[in-house]
């Protein structure tokens, strides 16, 4: 069976994209990946969007977005992970090269939450439970579900506010070196921490942002990856897996049973270990799920998290880098762009592209950390520069 | 940043369900009654929050419903600050989810305690409540 | 490269649902599918959930779904390819068990469309295509947009309202021998061209009506089917394509550009030709849609299509008979359920249990074309019983 | 049918969209003034309607604004008789896709012309109207 790569990237602007819509955002991915990866667009066989949608106003976002960039006659579909919808993209254009379906294809992440008033898009999170068990009478939010496992973890572990806040103060720190992130700026412990309450014990800089973007990868098979590029990043491992959409049923509080699972997957289809990733992106929708990621993913034993924050293990010069982009927290949040954007973060990385925010590349690995609700998805994939 | 040129929508778009509870309604029904039931499978014995008319263990169809009892220990919670558009009137609620005995848990609103007054294992009591319009829901509060 | 086939269906009944919820309704399906596979659920590696949503309250299906039929765990996504949301889904699944992620995998179609009023469904419905240029200020509707089509294919080959009102009444025909069809009653010409108008020329018994609904397959690698079935039904083309969201971009109205090519790729794949089909179900949400899948699948020249009907050839006993099932027309058209159902027909055709429906199988090859939107996009499928 | 047992939703959900025009206000700014504008690929050539600030074909982002003229000619058509929800108060309209010399086309409503006496290939002319609220938009009219 054949390898896949990764042969183009492509990255919008994250933010606030009043100056765009849904298909002239996606354009600016896809332009970029095409370019990048020299394929005539014709050989592309698939392209799969990922797109929760609700906030804008079309709802066949795969065929705005296939016609505005003149992709229309491609196989074609959207998927829905949640927040992990750009890594169940990835996934299915992957699957579709495995299958011998194609030569090429593409997986574009792209949304735009802004279209909407901050109280309607907090709603539209919000509904994205159970809806009738969790949100009808008791108007849960998204960072009030973020929010229960935040103290549970703090109650079971001792981890404090401060810690997360530390998480929010690096993802700013390396936001600031990437001129496509929402968020430019280096802040301040002091800041993070008097931000305003959300869903106590989370602060507004715990969270990420309503964001607007997009992403882009065109996928190849070995043979056609060795045609197009000198610089493949090689898709090593695809681990995925779901939980319950009702919190009330999940097992524990202090970690995401979905992300544990799909980690597995990925690291045991890639032949690796936690330890031998040289950069990784976790999905940090809020401060706690990073944390999170570090123990789910094996970066260290449950409950460790915060020792990692508090010793800079996951900062640049650190034993695992983790959102060197910024992360959802600064890069911005544009859901369905997410897990795509992470592929595109990850395959720079590899390449030596990453500029100021470079991790030392040792073994030529990376790994993508993609959750879709509160642990609702899962996907982990590992990449790979050989 | 003034804003760009937009084409304001005049077209708006409402959604309000009418979701189907034929198959659970004696939850709802024993509500009212001031009773917190739920289903347990008739084959496999499992039993499930919420209620549900099928098994997710064993498949089977048969379920019969069984009483939790008023008594929970809290297990984790939050205070939501800021609301979604259709809980603005709401103010800031404090959510719990807490534990039932036999293992099954809930998610709902923790009456008369601040999220930072909680504590982990605290009991608590289911008790109903009903919206001004009638509909029932449940809440938590300190036993 | 194994081969892929159906070893599991199950089909809930269509109609005004309005005493089962999405899980409830998902889990007829999926039990039926389980027990006809007889496998264990622990041995799904892939539930791919297709659902266009919208007008029921769950936004996270794909996990809702899982979490109420004990599928949590699995590896899941929903995908979304409009009224071809099931047969994405299907594709979705057979790919990821090609591409060696797992020997058995699950297609779930499910649709609940009755939880808003109807002018809500027909705003729903008519929002799916171009938003911008073709709602906003002209409140398009799905019945318009297949009028257009309509009116076109009438003023060029001289089709009447009395050959699509025939293509209606075989529906209903067909429809009172299915226990699952929304419709179970036969109905005579004149009832049809006697109709309300919906859209001109499209009367209410042009139209499939808006339905609550699920299907379900389980398919299984080559290896896996053999230990699983002794009549494993194969899936042997897949042929998808895509067209543009803005009507007015379309190359012609007299028939579906996606769907000549899907189906060129399917056939091609298959290697198999128009005249090789057995029996077939075509996307007749209008009755001018079964009209134009005839020609765009070869079955007859274009042009010809209102020949056929009239001819009697796409009935039982004809020369090659065309939704056995009632077809959407009177099955019903849960939209995400739709392609999924159509998978389940064909099946059992080929297996030989649709009882007084049953097609004369010769050479033991199915078709399903699965149309989403107005032609954005096209799915088509050969299955065969060797 | 009796209706089943329910749970009415008390939390409706309501959306209205501002979706950007940046890159081709000019089009409705044109149409104010009664042109109707589309855009050209500087690189290639390739006129698009709708208007694209991204050319489809070549992938290039630089364009001209061209003038498609009044004139156009009548594709197909359909009178929208069962409106949806947004729309109730428009009465049943009839709907045109109409072509420009040069081969682009657009959809909108023709005005003053029942669907059974519409053919196609009818000339048209493409005319601006506004909404009350000032919001502009186009027609085709029997030429
Ligand atoms: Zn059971
Ligand atoms: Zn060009």
């Amino acid at each position: 069976m054949t390898r896949v790569a990764v042969v183009g990237i492509g990255h919008s602007r994250f933010g606030r994209r009043t100056d765009v819509n849904i298909g002239e955002l996606a354009f600016e991915s896809i332009k970029q990946a095409v370019d990048d990866a020299g394929v005539d667009r014709n050989d592309i066989g698939n392209v799969v969007v990922g797109s929760a949608g609700g906030w804008y106003e079309e709802s066949l976002p795969a065929v705005v977005v296939g016609e505005y960039a003149g992709l229309s006659g491609a196989g074609t579909m959207r998927v829905e992970a949640a927040c992990a919808s750009g890594s169940a993209a990835v996934k299915a254009a992957y699957n579709s090269i495995l299958s011998g379906e194609t030569e090429v294809a593409m997986a574009v992440g792209v949304e735009k939450m802004t279209e909407v008033d901050t109280p309607t898009s907090v709603e539209l999170i919000g509904r994205a439970g159970s809806y009738t068990w969790e949100f009808e009478n008791y108007g849960m939010t998204f960072p009030a579900y973020y929010a229960l496992y935040a103290v549970a973890h703090m109650n079971e572990f001792g981890t404090t506010q401060e810690d997360l806040s530390r998480i929010s103060v690096k993802a700013h720190k390396y936001g600031a070196r990437n001129p496509l992130a929402q968020f430019q700026k280096e802040i301040t412990l002091e800041k993070a921490m008097r931000s305003q309450m959300v869903a106590w014990p989370l602060k507004l800089y715990d969270a990420c942002p309503l964001s607007d973007g997009s992403a882009t990868v065109v996928l190849a098979s070995e043979e056609a990856a060795k045609r197009l590029t000198d610089t493949p990043v090689w898709i090593r491992g695809v681990g995925y897996s779901s939980d319950t959409a009702n919190l009330s049923r999940r097992d524990s509080y202090v970690g995401l049973r979905a992300a544990v699972d799909a980690a597995a997957r990925a690291y045991s289809m890639a032949k690796v270990a936690p330890g031998d990733i040289d950069i990784a992106t976790a999905h940090d929708c809020f401060t706690i799920a990073e944390l999170m990621a570090y123990e789910d993913l094996g970066f260290c034993k449950k409950g460790e998290g915060a020792k990692m924050v508090r010793e800079g293990e996951t900062e640049l010069g650190g034993r695992i880098p983790v959102n060197l982009d910024g992360g959802l927290k600064a890069k911005g949040h544009p859901i369905g762009a997410t897990g795509v954007s992470m592929a595109v973060e990850i395959t720079k990385q590899l390449r030596g592209e990453a500029g100021n925010r470079q991790a030392p590349i040792k073994r030529g690995l990376g790994l993508t950390h993609n959750i879709g609700g509160t642990g609702h998805y899962a996907y982990v994939t590992v990449y790979s520069r050989d | 940043m003034s804003e760009a040129p937009a084409l304001h929508s005049r077209r708006p778009l409402t959604l309000r369900f009418d979701i189907p509870i034929s198959r659970t309604h004696e939850f709802w029904d024993s509500l009212r009654a001031g009773k917190f039931v739920t289903t347990k499978c008739t084959k496999c014995g499992n039993v499930t929050f919420p209620p549900q008319s099928d098994c997710p263990r064993c498949m089977g169809s048969e379920f019969e419903w069984v009483d939790l009892g008023q008594d929970a220990t809290l297990v984790t919670y939050t205070q939501v600050m800021t609301a979604p558009a259709s809980f603005s009137a709401e103010g800031s609620y404090t959510v719990a989810i807490a534990g039932f005995r036999g293992g099954v848990r809930a998610l709902a609103w923790l009456e008369g305690v601040k999220a930072e007054d909680a504590r982990s294992g605290m009991k608590l009591r289911v008790e109903a409540r009903s919206r001004p319009d009638g509909s029932p829901y449940y809440v938590f509060v300190r036993a």
